[in-house]
């Protein structure tokens, strides 16, 4: 009876054994691979079957034979994260993790410059932060060096290293003195970014006019209009002219044109005149018509 | 063999899934080193932003829906999202994303205030799935990097990447 | 014969109902014959059924028929009549309708009667209001207008070179580059600000200084925080203030909430708006003889002269009112009702609230422009 | 052929369709005003025209859902003018009925579906009254407060302020002919029928349309009224003279003196003939005082173009007698002049639609909404200036919410309600309060998420200016302005007023459309055969009977 049963039992397991074999399905997968490269995934198991990468940056299919490796070529798996694998034969699936990080080469960097524009001699004024991302646009996690350079039209530049935490880097910079456009370079490994800061005067300092008659009227200007470290101030800001008389007054404003603001206005004697550029008051004059 | 007990489970986790109230969020100090001084209302709501993002992430790669990432990613993260759920959609499958539990930490504010760098350790479940069958469950522990930058009424993830912990 | 009666008493009835309806017009029918006093025109037995009938006519622009009826209508044309009344160019006038006239007679006699007569123009930028003096005479029995032709003003030939300046801004595209380098905003700041109360609600006042070397486009909203913390309204500066903001100019601004009063505001919220926008550094305006009047009635006078060679076709006038310590007590506006034509001045009145006129010891004002494109002028 | 679709109100109607279309059971639309409920119109047409879409499209179904009513009336009208007229004058009524040049005006200029079906309708359950008060009986009974139901479904109005019109001339005449012959009654019995029929077709009114009355007790008319030309007095303003007198009349106006003449002197046409003359002269709008001194506050809510379109109806059954004898006694030399003046009555608003069209603006909205739908712009509100009635057309192609709409009765943005303008779109013809509504709501723009604004008439543009809105695009080679204000939050749900709850929305899904087929059901359970109209010589005087109308 107990042969009978060995017998039974040795048949069946030789029945059983292709689909034991069958059923050993497994596969190999990389702890971590850089984004972009090639790699395969050894697997075992025989037949036809699937190979599914699932992860919030990419999802990609393969058809394999099993029992072989699966070469994923480079480029075809490129965002950097978490991704799960699923070997599949139609019947039975085997699952694993791996991760995909980012190449450590930098190809593009987001460099945020700030302000575009900024009065001259601030300290700290300018502030530059910069990303680095792989050829992928992963985010390079690694500490990498990157120097920030800020070269005036006039004066010495500025140079400073940093090395980024999280893919990150920033740096903080002063005006120059002169106005002017100056070149806030980033450089890390081979790549560079540029942005241009307009370094601009600052308020009006030291308004003045003068005031000469004009037919009826008193053709009224000011000298070149400068701030206080003497830059000129850009042509188009307002000056205001005002004439007093008799409780009544007339006002214009007038855009500044190559550094000086001019206008002709009627003006009666005994008017007092007053100049001012924003909250700048400048000089006044008692008009006696001459 | 698998496959069944593996419908088993999530068949049990999906009403576990549904009786969880939400993921367990735990805030750290912000370590910023000196980029930029966080107020606290800008770190809530950085915060709150985020674990949003979340839930648009999860609807709109469990629906295959792209739109829905509009108000919560932009740039770069919205970009690889959208791709991916193109990708899901060509392949036919759908995921389901979990977030059991999210330990963050504020860790750059950058000094022209625009933008906001947090990273984020976070537990959660990946259920890959074809129609209704689950292909597969993954429980993942992750570090994610996350920059966020200011729309005109909310912080928008811009870069959205995981490294494993 | 009962049933030609009932035909004959139903068509009469009818008849009846009809003309009643015609002489003694409802308000709907009034409104839609042109509302004010109606389209039903009098006859001119008295100098202010003349005055009523020509504001009728150019309300329901019957303006031959207005020109026709006028006692003066030898000494100019048609055409000129038109244009007076229309404006000469696009204005806030040539949009305008004319929804009433007030005639206050100055002084009368058998023959002839002096009337103040204020018209009462609705735009879309709210109503106005032009008073003329017209005289109206006595031809037999009836009166006619006697119209206070103003000529559409005569600009010598002339070349006015105009070289001002022009911003122009290039954005970096609308392609999501993050990083990539955009302008950034101009940097305005309030200079002034300062609540009043009065019986419509809370006023917001102040002023608003463009501190950078670009153009920009302004606004100025407020929140106005309780006691309690909350929010008790937000408004905006709408049109009280100039949106278009050369380098170092100054904008008043007021920002009304209405059904507000200040004891119950325990904070004031401020938020300055602005963007980078291409812009051009003309026209220039100026603002000659401004005058500030307590008496007869508060307000400041002056007039608007364009020293550049594009006709404005709208401009808004906006003044700020302050007190002896420099304080802002008020800002008003007011738009001009024709075109600025180069170098032709045209008067303005901004009113003052008459509680606040001793206060007011002195002034300044702005104008605020717009010409549309592709204005014929 | 696509005609109708240019007339005021169509795209108004297929915007309340389209909403039925995809959301059926939910009447809460958030495309106008930041939300406002569908209860607030009888939706009987509409949701007729919903349902046909589903097979013919939105347009097709639009035209589809209005030729049945006018066939519906043609029907209607034979039967009402029977129960006045001999059968052959019935039948002139009924083919003048489709002729008519009111019928014509709300068709292809006014585009009052509604109007035309609840017309149509209540012509139809005339008779069915008529029968119940002057004989009784449980058919003419249950098919009258039926009809009566399915037409409060279409529109209500008819029924609120038509009744005293129609009806009260069908009592008189069965008071009058109680007595006449073998199913005599008594004029206490007739008044009794007539009062059970109003309680009882009240409630069923009531119970069909009650999310509508909810609504109307919650909110009563409390806006300011909204400036309608019907209410002018047409000799002072004869273009409106024109427009609503002139051209639905056509014809017509020829026939009055007889209608009246007649009318007067047959006994049993006297109820129908004062009838005419008080819906005539409440027609007449701002032209007598006759209408305010009846309606008082509610002459500025009703609209008098339908008004004047009922006393035509109410014409018919006369002016089909002066056809039938004129064709009777001049055959083809008063049929050709009488088809000749039918053409012009017919074609003349038609005409004049296009000569004046209310529609004027020829605009592709398409681009707009294009532009509204991409790049998250509708996460804003917008509206319109200078579209006309393209405004309902947007609304159906963009998903982007307006502040603006066409449908002013359920509409409870507070700067929209207080100055009696009608939409933003046309202010400028609303002076000074149409004006006063557009700086309130530009005044309000961060309040209601508005941030667009698209402009087809510069008019507007210094006010925009001034009030801060910049001109960032344009659409249609520079036809269309796109000015924007910076800073603006973007749009969240926002409810003035109540949303109607779910049973509501069931109801409303049911009960009209329901009522419409069950009236259409009852109609085919056959009647009991008797003369309930006029004898044969209705057509000749009291007082003269004509020889040669005898002999025919």
């Amino acid at each position: 009876m107990s042969l009978v049963r060995c017998l039974l039992l040795a048949g069946s397991a030789l029945v059983a054994s292709p689909f034991l074999l069958a059923q050993s399905l497994s596969m190999n997968l990389p702890a971590r691979v850089a984004a972009g490269s090639a790699f395969s995934v050894p697997t075992s198991g025989s037949g036809p079957g699937t190979l599914t990468i699932v992860g919030p940056g990419q999802a990609l299919r393969r058809n394999v034979q099993l029992g072989s490796a699966v070469a994923l070529a480079a480029g075809v798996l490129y965002n950097a994260g978490e991704y799960v694998a699923i070997l599949s034969d139609g019947s039975d699936s085997q699952i694993g993790l791996f991760e995909v990080t980012a190449a450590q080469q930098p190809s593009t960097l987001s460099f945020l410059a700030e302000p575009s524009r900024l009065p001259v001699d601030l300290q700290n004024g300018i502030s530059g932060t910069v990303y680095l991302f792989d050829v992928y646009h992963n985010l390079i996690v690694s500490p990498m060096p990157v120097s920030f350079d800020l070269s005036a039209s006039s004066g010495p530049s500025q140079t400073r290293t940093v090395t980024t935490r999280y893919g990150v880097g920033w740096t903080r910079m002063n005006s120059a003195p002169k106005e002017g456009s100056a070149h806030f370079v980033a450089h890390a490994g081979d790549v560079s970014s540029t942005r241009v800061i307009d370094e601009v005067p600052g308020d009006p300092c030291n308004l003045s006019m003068t005031a000469t008659p004009d037919g009826v009227k008193a053709k009224l200007q000011t000298a070149p209009v400068r701030d206080c470290s003497g830059n000129p101030v850009p042509d188009g800001t307002v000056v205001t002219f005002t004439a007093s008389y008799n409780g009544m007054q007339s006002t214009v404003d007038v855009p500044l044109k190559k550094d000086i603001a001019q206008v002709e206005m009627p003006v009666p004697h005994g008017a007092t005149i007053s100049v001012a550029s924003g909250v700048v008051a400048g000089n006044q004059i008692r008009w006696s018509g001459q | 063999m698998i496959r069944h007990p593996l419908l088993f489970g999530c068949a049990l986790a999906l009403p576990l899934t549904l009786c969880a109230q939400q993921a367990s969020v735990q805030v750290q100090q912000p370590d910023l080193q000196g980029s930029r001084q966080l107020e606290s209302l800008t770190a809530t709501s950085v915060v709150r932003d985020y674990l949003q993002s979340w839930k648009a992430f999860r609807a709109a790669l469990d629906r295959n829906a792209p739109r829905l990432l509009d108000q919560a990613f932009v740039g770069t993260a919205r970009t690889k999202l959208s791709d991916t759920i193109a990708e899901q959609n060509k392949l036919g499958i759908h995921t389901h994303y979990v977030d059991r539990a999210h330990r963050l930490q504020i860790v750059f504010y950058s000094p022209d205030g625009l933008s906001i760098q947090l990273v984020d350790h976070v537990t959660y479940d990946e259920q890959v799935m074809q129609g209704n069958t689950v292909l597969a469950m993954q429980p993942i522990h992750a570090r994610c990097l996350v920059v966020l930058t200011p729309s005109q009424t909310s912080w928008q993830v811009r870069i959205f990447q995981a490294t494993a912990e | 014969m009962r049933g030609a009666v009932l035909a004959i008493g139903i068509g009469i009835v009818t008849v009846v109902l009809v003309a009643i309806g015609t002489i003694w017009p409802i308000p709907s029918a009034i409104y839609f014959a042109g509302s004010g006093n109606g389209n039903v025109l009098r006859a001119p037995s008295a100098p202010e059924d003349a005055i009523q009938n020509l504001g009728i006519r150019i309300r329901l622009h019957q303006l031959p028929a207005a020109y026709n009826s006028l006692a003066n209508k030898a000494e100019f044309t048609e055409s000129d009549f038109d244009q007076d009344v229309t404006g000469f160019y696009t204005s806030l006038r040539t949009q305008a309708t004319l929804e009433s006239v007030d005639a206050q007679p100055l002084h009368q006699s058998d023959d002839q009667a002096d009337m103040r007569v204020r018209f009462h123009w609705i735009t879309v930028l709210g109503p106005y209001d032009d008073t003329r003096d017209i005289q109206v005479v006595r031809n037999g029995n009836r009166w006619q207008v006697d119209w206070p032709l103003v000529r559409r003003p005569s600009v010598p030939a002339q070349v006015i070179p105009v070289n001002y300046l022009r911003w122009d801004v290039i954005y970096s595209g609308s392609t999501d580059e993050w990083g990539s380098q955009n302008v950034a905003g101009p940097n305005v700041r309030i200079v002034d600000m300062r609540p009043v109360n009065r019986a419509e609600g809370v006023y917001v006042l102040g002023e608003l200084l463009n501190n950078d070397v670009v153009p920009a486009w302004v606004d100025v909203r407020a929140t106005l925080v309780g006691k309690d913390g909350n929010i008790l309204g937000r408004e905006d500066s709408f049109d009280m203030i100039s949106h278009r903001l050369l380098p170092k100019q100054v904008t008043p601004f007021r920002i009304h909430f209405p059904n507000v009063d200040l004891s119950q505001v325990a904070s004031i919220r401020m938020h300055p708006e602005s963007i980078l926008i291409s812009a051009s550094a003309d026209p220039v305006v100026e603002i000659l003889n401004q005058k500030y009047n307590v008496q007869p009635i508060a307000s400041l006078t002056g007039q608007l002269s364009d020293q550049s060679g594009q006709t404005v076709n709208f401009a808004h006038v906006l003044s700020t009112f302050y007190d002896s310590n420099g304080n802002v007590v008020w800002v008003s506006d007011r738009y001009i009702g024709r075109a600025l034509l180069p170098q032709s001045p045209v008067d303005f009145t901004v009113a003052v609230p008459e509680d606040l006129a001793r206060k007011i010891s002195s002034e300044r004002t702005i104008v605020a422009t717009y010409s549309p494109k592709g204005v014929e002028l | 052929m696509k005609l109708p679709l240019k007339s005021y109100d169509t795209n108004q109607q297929l915007f309340f369709a389209y909403h039925y279309l995809h959301d059926w059971w939910n009447p809460w639309n958030v495309k106008w005003f930041t939300g406002f409920s569908q209860t607030t119109y009888p939706p009987l047409p509409q949701q007729w025209t919903a349902i046909l879409a589903h097979i013919v499209g939105l347009q097709y179904a639009y035209m589809l859902v209005q030729f049945v009513a006018i066939l519906l009336l043609a029907v209607g009208m034979y039967r009402f003018a029977a129960i006045w007229v001999n059968e052959r004058a019935a039948s002139f009524a009924s083919l003048a009925v489709v002729l008519l040049g009111s019928e014509s005006f709300l068709i292809y200029n006014a585009g009052q579906l509604a109007t035309t079906w609840e017309a149509a309708l209540y012509v139809l359950a005339l008779p069915y009254l008529y029968e119940w008060l002057r004989y009784g009986g449980w058919r003419p009974f249950v098919k009258a407060v039926v009809l009566f139901a399915a037409t409060c479904s279409a529109h209500d109005v008819i029924i609120i302020f038509g009744t005293a019109f129609f009806t009260f001339p069908l009592i008189a005449l069965a008071i009058m002919e109680r007595e006449q012959g073998e199913e005599k009654t008594t004029g206490g019995a007739v008044v009794a029928r007539a009062v059970a029929v109003a309680i009882i077709a009240a409630a069923a009114i009531a119970i069909v349309l009650l999310p509508y009355w909810i609504d109307l007790f919650r909110y009563p008319v409390t806006q300011t009224p909204i400036p309608h030309a019907s209410r002018a007095n047409y000799l002072l303003t004869p273009f409106w003279g024109t427009n609503y007198f002139l051209i639905p009349w056509g014809a017509l106006m020829l026939a009055l003196p007889f209608i009246v003449w007649r009318g007067a002197h047959v006994r049993r046409l006297v109820p129908l003939m004062l009838g005419f003359w008080a819906c005539f002269l409440v027609g007449l709008g701002g032209t007598t005082p006759v209408a305010l001194w009846l309606l008082h506050r509610a002459f500025y809510v009703l609209t008098f173009e339908r008004v004047a379109y009922w006393a035509e109806l109410l014409s018919l059954p006369i002016l089909g007698l002066l056809c039938s004898e004129l064709v009777a006694r001049f055959r083809m030399k008063a049929v050709v002049p009488l088809v000749v003046l039918a053409a012009i009555t017919c074609g003349l608003p038609i005409a004049w639609a296009n000569y004046q069209p209310t529609n004027s603006i020829n605009l592709d909205v398409g681009p707009v909404a294009e532009w509204l739908n991409r790049g998250g712009h509708d996460n804003y509100r917008y509206f319109t200036l200078g579209f006309g009635n393209n405004i309902s057309r947007l609304s159906i192609e963009t998903n982007a919410n307006t502040v603006d709409g066409e449908w002013y009765s359920d509409r409870r943005l507070p700067e929209l309600m207080k100055y009696g303008g009608g939409s933003l779109d046309n202010s400028k013809y609303f002076v000074p309060g149409g004006l006063d509504a557009l700086r309130a709501i530009l005044h309000h723009a961060d309040r209601y998420g508005l941030k667009w604004v698209f402009v087809h008439d510069p008019w507007y543009d210094p006010l925009l200016h001034f009030a801060g809105w910049r001109q960032v695009d344009q659409l249609e080679y520079g036809a269309i302005q796109v000015w924007s204000k910076e800073a603006v939050p973007p749009a969240h749900p926002m409810v003035f007023g109540v949303k109607p709850p779910a049973w509501q929305g069931i109801m409303w899904g049911i009960l009209p459309v329901g009522s419409s087929i069950l009236a259409f059901l009852l109609v085919f359970i056959p009647d009991k055969r008797r003369q309930i109209g006029a004898s044969e010589d209705v057509g000749a005087t009291d007082e003269t009977i004509v020889p040669e109308r005898m002999a025919s």
